[in-house]
This record gives structure tokens, C-alpha cells and sequence, in this order.
């Protein structure tokens, strides 16, 4: 029944989002979780928005073009945790969000993601059409738009947090010549470099999938943290023994990866 | 339609979205509306062809009645329109992120993370040595909770220097298509005033 | 209802995608497909729904008499004539396929052209060496953009291999590394999206 | 001298992109050599077509699209020109069907004065079937190609009226952007007919065909823009590969000058307030 070339994949994802479970529920029966290390790009975002109350200017979030049905989905997921939290911060200090989408399937959600999270303040009446704006799905007339906004309406803040493509530096680029004070994010390779060098902080591959973790303090979250390190110490293992086996000229377990990780 | 007006139409749409570089004005803004517009009329074309040949046609010629659930919890998605039935939308968002999360799920181990183990084992001579450690090192930067001591947290630091060169690379070779992207919009100018053929 | 049923549908979709990788079953794999047919179908009325609140938006700013409201009625207008072509003769028709080609696709290109100007602005601006981690960004970007104009070689002849070994062993690591991390990432909200325990995507807890 | 750091790094950014589209601009206006280092594989085809002469007739196949012209087509075009000079009889054959207008277009800018139609050049259009068709093509060309793109027939043309197969032919030259590229026409024409070919790649395929050449399969190798540049440089001939170079070497220099510029800036100013402090 099972694919006889896909074994160790399956294996594989049985084995990781075993140990994800369990160290989450164990977190979840109050086993105590050593503390989580900083990530200072994640500190960033309340100076961000402290900055825009500050200033009575808006703050803009935007997920990038990612989509929710491809393999990028994760990322998108993720930038739903950073937009509620956002969303929130804004709620409580009266701070006008401005939330730009290109995809359009991402528009329902991230409308929802912002309206519970404004309910969740006492100040569902800031819910506006203006604070989640679809504005093409055409992802060089988003940034066209996005460029518009930033002109006209001046954000301080500006969050690029999600599966971000080529529209990346010019949007990133867009903020920094209005002064915004930029917090970016994605693991999406390509894009990373620019988010890199035009952000004022940013969130680097894995760190994305952490935030919701960081920000929120939920044991469920900080469990699958500890449980995704244990994953990586697990990745980290198998290439040392690699390495070691294929020095001592035993290539099978190289091999073996290729013909059953399909 | 003459292809001269194409070549007029082109540059002149260049020229206005790039009066940005100069500031915000309204030429630009002008442009970006009737960008932004006709996109979404696109958008409407490409969703409305999806619709039919996908569920309509299907479903009506060929009686696959399985495709009315997808037309119904598309319709869901309206119910955002009204304040108290939001909650219905729900139905095709679950749809949506489980296609999703499903495809990311099942696509990671392989093409991810095996794959990617697989290719940091070779080693033959001093430089696969040297990529290893690079490898382990951002690997390790990126623990959270676990093994926070001072040989993660070195290996941690390599990490961090080698993903620098990593971006470094991705900015650098990047340059050359962006460049060739720019002299196709470039020439779109030039052409409309007959500076090049 | 309004939360747990769609997690159940959700976490059925999810682990049919899944199963139709692994398991070697051809109701499964059918199923699947369709189910993905589904969503391009929900797609597009996704595309209609968020066109439909472009429209809402700039229809307010024209009632309201906006500032520069003309904007929007040129943006309705473009909306329109592309959506009414696109539903009557459709988008192979000479007509449309003329606008789209000599009209929004060489705004598409102006834009992505654009960027080029943007890394100007952005190497004047950003890539200053405040500390050795900025310091390292920015010489491996000179190495490699020198390596790829004549100019480079003409500087100095060992920069073309300089630029190679950069890209073939600390580069490659480096993206070895922040691929692996980000998959298990991506896997662990993957599970806690299907397990319904992470639910912003359904509005908060 | 601070005062004038302190412009430098506040320079406006319109100038910074006013110099950027300038960078981009003349090069492609006024084309120039570059200082290159020509690399063997181009120089070695150079040197071979230096020895043809009117007696000899040449087979290209310009098999790109309008997407590859800025890749493909300026090589193709400075190719074209030197064995015009030559004096070679040029047959443009096609297989993709975007090929015969990619010929005009090369026809169109690169043909010198003095040279007519179906005497020195002919663009014999397009024909489907990939390698296959290749080999028919080589084997019988009257039969494969009867009429021109026009549809003018092959006695008409003095061009190709001696060209009944490979035999008969010099030199083969590829221009291909993916498909069966020049594996396929060493195998159609060098290993059975024992005629020089040559091929121009992108670059994502120049590595894959760097054996052929080794092997002496190739008599030349051209890859990517750059590879057009060079061979636009052979012939003293400024024009698509080299504006595009040029665009590339200006645009991306001024991008390092401004890498540079800004840390000069950056370190100076640095050090001055550490002092006044």
C-alpha cells in the first residue's frame, strides 16, 4: 500500500511530527519548558508599533504574494500569528492597521485574523474595509498599489512577514523611502537576501515559524518549539553518522536516502 | 491596432509608472489605478474561466454533481459581506488551508530535508569538509529551546557568518537578471522614441 | 459548528493530500485530485470576492467625493472592460490578447524592471558596514557582482574563482541549512494546523 | 571635507536612479567593446569561419524565441555578418517555429550593403520534428526544405542550389535554448557526415556542452550574452550582446560604486564623531 520508495519520507515525517506532538503535549501538561533564546527581530515589532503611536501614523502588514494552497502555505500560516498579534497591539493602542493582500484566497483570512483579533480587544467598531485591503492578485500591480499607500498614506511601521517573492525589495525599498521603520521575514531563500539588507530587523527562515511561539507564551507553541530542536539535533545527528560511514568507505547509508526518501 | 500604438501604449504606461523614481505624482497614480483596475478585470476573466471549465461545464454537460460542493462553499465566501453569517466562510477556507498544509506536509521530507541530509554527506576533499560545518552550524544557529550551550552557540555564530555569504551571493547574482529586467523596460522607452530598434 | 466542523474538514483535506503521496491507492489519488480541482474552483470565486471588495472600496471613495476620486472611477472602468471582454469574447480574442499584451504586461515588466533602481537606492542606503556580520554581506555581494561583468576579471584574475568557491561551498551550506530548518518548521505548524490546535487562520483561539 | 561626506550620503535618490538608468541606457544606444578576455571556445570558432570563402556554404539554425533574442540572437547576428564578410553563402533553416522570423530579424540588421537575397543568404523557414527532422533535413535538404519562407522554390535560388545534403555543406552553427541542442546535431551531423558544427547556449546549458568541445565535436562554443559579446568584439561590430553587456558592466559597476561610496561616507563620518566625542 505504501509507496516502497517513499518509505523513509513517510518515516521521516512520522518520526518528526511524533516528536513535535509529544513534546507539545507534554509542554501542555505543564511539564516546565527551559526558556526560549532571544530573537531580537521579534522585539522589534512592539518598538515598531510603539514607533507609529508615536507618530499617529498607520502601520502596514502584508503577507507577500504566498498563496495557501502550495508547498509555501506554512509560511503564510505563520504570518497569520504575527498578523493577529499585530492586530492586536494596534486594537490596544488605537493605532490604525493597514493590512495589504495579493492573494486572494489570503483575503478572507487574514479579514478574519484581524476582526476576531480586534473582538479579542473590545474594539471591534475599528474593523474598517479600509484595514484589510485586497488589492490585486496581480503581484507587480500590488506592489504598484503598495507603493501608492506608502506615498499617500504614510505608514511608520511597516511588517513584511510570509512567503515573499519578487515583489520583496520593491515594497521593502518603498517603505524605507518614507522612513518606515521595517520588520521582514521569510524563509523563502530568494527573497531573504533583500529582506536582509533593506529591513531594519528580520526574521530568518525557521525564525518565522517561531514567532508565534516567542509572542504569544502559549506552552502549546513553546512545546513544538522544543520538539522542532529536537528535529534539528535529529538532522544534525544523521550527518555526522553520513559523514563518518562514508569516510570509512560504507556509502550505504548515503545511498539508501536516494532510493527510499523519494 | 497597429503595432506602432502597441509600441505608444507600452512606453507611455513605462513612463508613467516610472515618474514614481521622481516622486509621487499624479501620472503615476493615474497609471497605478488603471494598473490595478485592469488586473482585477483580469482576475475576474481568469477566475470566471476556472469556474466554468472547472465546475460549471463539468457539471453541467457531464453531470459530475461531486462539483457542487465546490461552487457552494465557494458561494460561502460571500457571507463575508454580511456581519452576522461570516462564520459560513469558514467552510471554504478549511478546504483551502487543508489542500494546503497537506501538500506542505507531505512534500518536506522528501524534497527538504533527505534530499538536502543526502547532499551534506558527500565529502571528498577540504571543501565538503568546510560545507558541512557550515551546514551544522546554521542548523544549530536555529535552535530555539534545546542545547543552549557554548558549542551550539559557537557553531551557532559560524552559522549565523555563513548565512551571511549566503545572502551575499543571492544579492550579488541576482544583479544580473534584474539588471536584463530593467533594460527590457528601459528599451520600451527608448524605442517609443525610435532610440533603438 | 463554527469552529470544529470546518476543522474537521480541514484535517481530512489535509491528510488525503498527504496520503495520496504515500499510499498507493487509486480512490485515494482520484479523490485528491478532485478535492485539489476544488480549490482552483474556490479560487476563483476568491479572485471575484476580492475584486468585488476592490470595487466596494472605490465605489465609497467616489460617493464620498475622495480626493482625486477620478482615480477610481478609471480604475472601476478598466475593471469593467477587461471583466466584460474577458466573460463575452474572452481572453484569446485579438482584442484582448492586444491591451493585454502592449498594456498590462508592459506594466508588469516596467515593475519587475523597476527593481533594478530599487538595489541602487538600497546599496547606498543599507549596505554599510556596521559590524562584521554587515561587513561579510557586502563583500561576498561586491565579489559576485564583479565576477559576472568583463570588469572583474580585468581587476583582478583570481576573482572569477574567488566567486566560484564562494558560491559552490559556503553558499550552498548556508542554503542546506536554512532549507532543512525551515522545512521542520513548516512541518510543526503543518501539524498543529491539522491537529486544530493553531486556529488565527479561523480567527484567534 | 565632512560637510561634503554628509551631501554625499544624503545624495538624493533621483540622482542615484537618474545615474542607473543612464548606466542602462547609452550602452544600448551607442553599443561599445568591452575589455574582455576572449574565451578559446569562441576565438577557435572565429578563426574557423576566418577560413571560409565564397565556395562555401553555411547551415544556421536559429532555433529561439523572441525571449532568447537578447541571449542568443546578438551572437547569431555577429556570426551572420562575419561570413557575410567572408563572402559564405548563408542558409538559415529553422526548427522551432519561431526561427524564421528570428532570421529576419537578423537578416534585417546585420546584412551588409551589396549582398542580394537567394544569391549570398536564404532563410529557408521552418520545419517540425525536432532531431528528427534534423536528420532528414541533412540527408535530403531539397526534399525537407523544396521552397523558401516565401515560398520561392529552390531553383530559384542560387543560394541552395548546390546544397543537396550535409556533404555539401562547411560548417552547421545551432543557436538553441533547450531541447535536444547540440547533442543531437553531433549526433546528426558530426558523427556521420565528419562536418564542423558549433553550437550557441544559454548559459544554463554551456557547462553540458563544454565535452563536445573537448572532443573536438565543436569546432566553437558560444555561451550566453557574454559569449555573444565576445564574438561581437572578434568582428569589430558592436550591437545587441555588447549593449547588453554594456548595460550589465555599467549598471552593476555603479551599483559597487555605490556599495562603496556609501562606506566611504559611513567610515568617515564614524570616525569624526568618535573624535569630536
Amino acid at each position: 500500500m505504501l509507496f516502497p520508495t517513499k518509505i523513509l519520507s513517510f518515516a521521516t515525517m512520522i518520526l518528526f511530527c511524533g516528536l513535535i506532538y509529544y513534546s507539545f503535549t507534554a509542554a501542555k501538561k505543564g511539564k516546565e519548558m527551559p526558556k526560549i533564546r532571544r530573537i531580537p527581530a521579534l522585539e522589534a515589532i512592539d518598538e515598531a508599533i510603539g514607533r507609529a503611536t508615536e507618530l499617529g501614523a498607520p502601520v502596514h502588514f502584508s503577507p507577500g504574494r504566498g498563496g495557501l494552497v502550495d508547498e509555501e502555505s506554512g509560511q503564510m500560516l505563520a504570518s497569520f500569528q504575527f498578523l493577529s498579534y499585530i492586530a492586536r497591539q494596534t486594537a490596544k493602542y488605537k493605532t490604525q492597521l493597514i493590512t495589504t493582500i495579493c492573494d486572494a484566497m489570503v483575503f478572507p483570512v487574514a479579514q478574519e485574523v484581524v476582526r476576531q483579533a480586534y473582538i479579542a480587544e473590545g474594539a471591534p467598531e475599528r474593523f474598517t474595509p479600509e484595514t484589510v485591503r485586497f488589492l490585486s492578485n496581480d503581484q507587480m500591480a500590488y506592489c504598484t498599489a503598495v507603493l501608492g499607500i506608502f506615498q499617500r498614506e504614510k505608514p511608520a511601521a511597516n511588517f513584511m512577514i510570509g512567503a515573499w517573492y519578487a515583489e520583496t525589495m520593491l515594497i521593502a525599498e518603498g517603505a524605507a523611502v518614507i522612513g518606515a521603520m521595517q520588520v521582514g521575514g521569510t524563509a523563502r531563500l530568494f527573497q531573504l537576501p533583500y529582506l536582509v539588507v533593506s529591513c531594519d530587523y528580520c526574521l530568518l527562515g525557521e525564525e518565522v515559524f517561531a514567532g508565534g511561539a516567542y509572542l504569544g507564551k502559549d506552552p502549546v507553541q513553546l512545546g513544538s518549539l522544543a520538539g522542532q530542536d529536537l528535529c534539528k539535533l535529529i538532522c544534525c545527528g544523521i550527518i555526522v553518522v553520513g559523514v563518518v560511514t562514508r569516510l570509512l568507505g560504507w556509502t550505504y547509508f548515503h545511498d539508501i536516502i536516494g532510493k527510499l526518501g523519494k | 491596432m497597429s503595432a506602432r500604438f502597441g509600441i505608444y501604449l507600452a512606453g507611455i504606461v513605462t513612463i508613467a509608472l516610472y515618474s514614481y523614481l521622481i516622486g509621487d505624482n499624479k501620472m503615476f497614480k493615474f497609471a497605478e489605478h488603471l494598473y490595478v483596475g485592469s488586473a482585477a478585470g483580469h482576475a475576474i476573466t481568469m477566475g470566471y474561466i476556472n469556474i466554468r471549465d472547472l465546475g460549471w461545464t463539468p457539471l453541467v454537460t457531464k453531470g459530475q454533481v461531486m462539483l457542487l460542493i465546490p461552487i457552494l462553499l465557494g458561494l460561502c465566501l460571500y457571507s463575508r459581506f454580511t456581519t452576522k453569517y461570516v462564520w459560513v466562510s469558514r467552510y471554504a477556507i478549511a478546504v483551502t488551508i487543508g489542500i494546503g498544509t497537506g501538500v506542505g506536509l507531505r512534500g518536506m521530507p522528501s524534497a527538504q530535508i533527505l534530499s538536502q541530509l543526502q547532499a551534506s554527506m558527500v565529502i571528498k576533499n577540504a571543501n565538503d569538509f568546510l560545507a558541512i560545518l557550515g551546514t551544522l552550524g546554521v542548523i544549530l544557529y536555529f535552535l530555539f529551546i534545546h542545547a543552549q550551550n557554548s558549542v551550539t552557540k559557537g557553531f551557532g555564530r559560524i552559522g549565523r557568518w555563513v548565512m551571511m555569504i549566503t545572502f551575499g551571493v543571492g544579492f550579488g547574482t541576482s544583479t544580473f537578471s534584474m539588471v536584463a529586467r530593467g533594460t527590457g523596460a528601459v528599451t520600451a522607452i527608448l524605442r517609443m522614441f525610435g532610440m533603438v530598434k | 459548528m463554527r469552529r470544529e466542523v470546518p476543522s474537521i474538514i480541514l484535517a481530512f483535506v489535509g491528510l488525503l493530500m498527504i496520503a495520496e503521496t504515500f499510499l498507493n491507492i487509486p480512490a485515494v489519488a482520484s479523490l485528491s485530485r478532485d478535492v485539489k480541482n476544488w480549490g482552483i474552483i474556490i479560487g476563483g470565486f476568491a479572485l471575484a470576492l476580492g475584486s468585488a471588495n476592490l470595487a466596494r472600496f472605490h465605489i465609497v471613495r467616489i460617493a464620498r467625493k475622495n480626493k482625486e476620486w477620478y482615480n477610481s472611477v478609471a480604475l472601476l472602468a478598466c475593471m469593467a472592460a477587461f471583466a466584460l471582454a474577458g466573460v463575452t469574447i474572452g481572453p484569446k480574442a485579438a482584442s484582448y490578447a492586444f491591451y493585454y499584451n502592449n498594456f498590462l504586461a508592459p506594466m508588469n515588466t516596467t515593475l519587475q524592471g523597476m527593481t533594478v533602481f530599487f538595489v541602487g537606492s538600497a546599496a547606498y542606503r543599507a549596505f554599510t558596514v556596521r559590524n562584521a556580520e554587515a561587513a561579510i554581506l557586502l563583500l561576498t555581494a561586491v565579489i559576485v557582482i564583479l565576477s559576472s561583468i568583463p570588469l572583474g576579471e580585468q581587476l583582478w584574475s583570481r576573482i572569477p574563482a574567488i566567486s566560484k568557491w564562494i558560491q559552490d561551498v559556503p553558499n550552498l551550506s548556508g542554503q542546506r541549512g536554512i532549507i532543512i530548518t525551515s522545512a521542520v518548521g513548516s512541518m510543526a505548524i503543518g501539524l498543529r494546523v491539522l491537529l486544530g490546535l493553531e486556529r488565527s487562520h479561523f480567527g484567534g483561539e | 571635507m565632512n560637510q561634503f561626506m554628509e551631501k554625499l550620503q544624503n545624495t538624493d535618490r533621483r540622482i542615484l536612479f537618474a545615474l542607473i538608468f543612464l548606466a542602462m541606457a547609452y550602452p544600448m544606444v551607442k553599443p561599445f567593446t568591452l575589455p574582455m578576455s576572449i574565451t578559446q571556445e569562441v576565438k577557435s570558432l572565429y578563426d574557423f569561419i576566418e577560413k571560409l570563402g565564397p565556395n562555401d556554404v553555411v547551415l544556421m539554425a536559429p532555433d529561439y524565441s523572441p525571449a532568447y533574442a537578447p541571449t542568443v540572437g546578438g551572437a547569431c547576428e555577429a556570426i551572420y555578418v562575419h561570413l557575410m564578410r567572408r563572402g559564405a553563402k548563408v542558409v538559415f533553416a529553422s526548427f522551432s517555429p519561431e526561427g524564421p522570423m528570428m532570421a529576419e530579424n537578423v537578416i534585417a540588421s546585420g546584412t551588409p550593403a551589396g549582398k542580394k537575397y537567394g544569391v549570398d543568404y536564404v532563410n529557408m523557414g521552418y520545419r517540425a520534428g525536432g532531431e528528427g527532422a534534423v536528420a532528414a533535413a541533412l540527408q535530403d535538404f531539397p526534399g525537407v526544405f523544396p521552397k523558401d519562407f516565401q515560398g520561392t522554390a529552390i531553383k530559384d535560388l542560387p543560394a541552395v542550389q548546390n546544397l543537396k545534403s550535409a556533404k555539401d555543406i562547411s560548417l552547421g552553427v545551432l543557436f538553441s535554448t533547450g531541447g535536444y541542442a547540440g547533442g543531437g546535431w553531433v549526433r546528426q551531423l558530426v558523427q556521420p557526415y565528419g562536418k564542423p558544427f558549433a553550437a550557441v547556449v544559454t548559459g544554463m546549458m554551456g557547462p553540458a556542452h563544454v565535452p563536445y568541445y573537448q572532443a573536438k565535436q565543436l569546432v566553437g562554443l558560444v555561451v550566453d550574452m557574454k559569449g555573444g559579446a565576445e564574438y561581437e568584439t572578434l568582428v569589430k561590430r558592436p550591437s545587441g550582446s555588447l549593449a547588453g553587456m554594456g548595460a550589465q558592466t555599467l549598471a552593476q559597476m555603479l551599483i559597487v560604486l555605490y556599495m562603496v561610496v556609501a562606506n566611504v561616507t559611513y567610515l568617515t563620518l564614524k570616525k569624526e564623531r568618535t573624535r569630536t566625542r
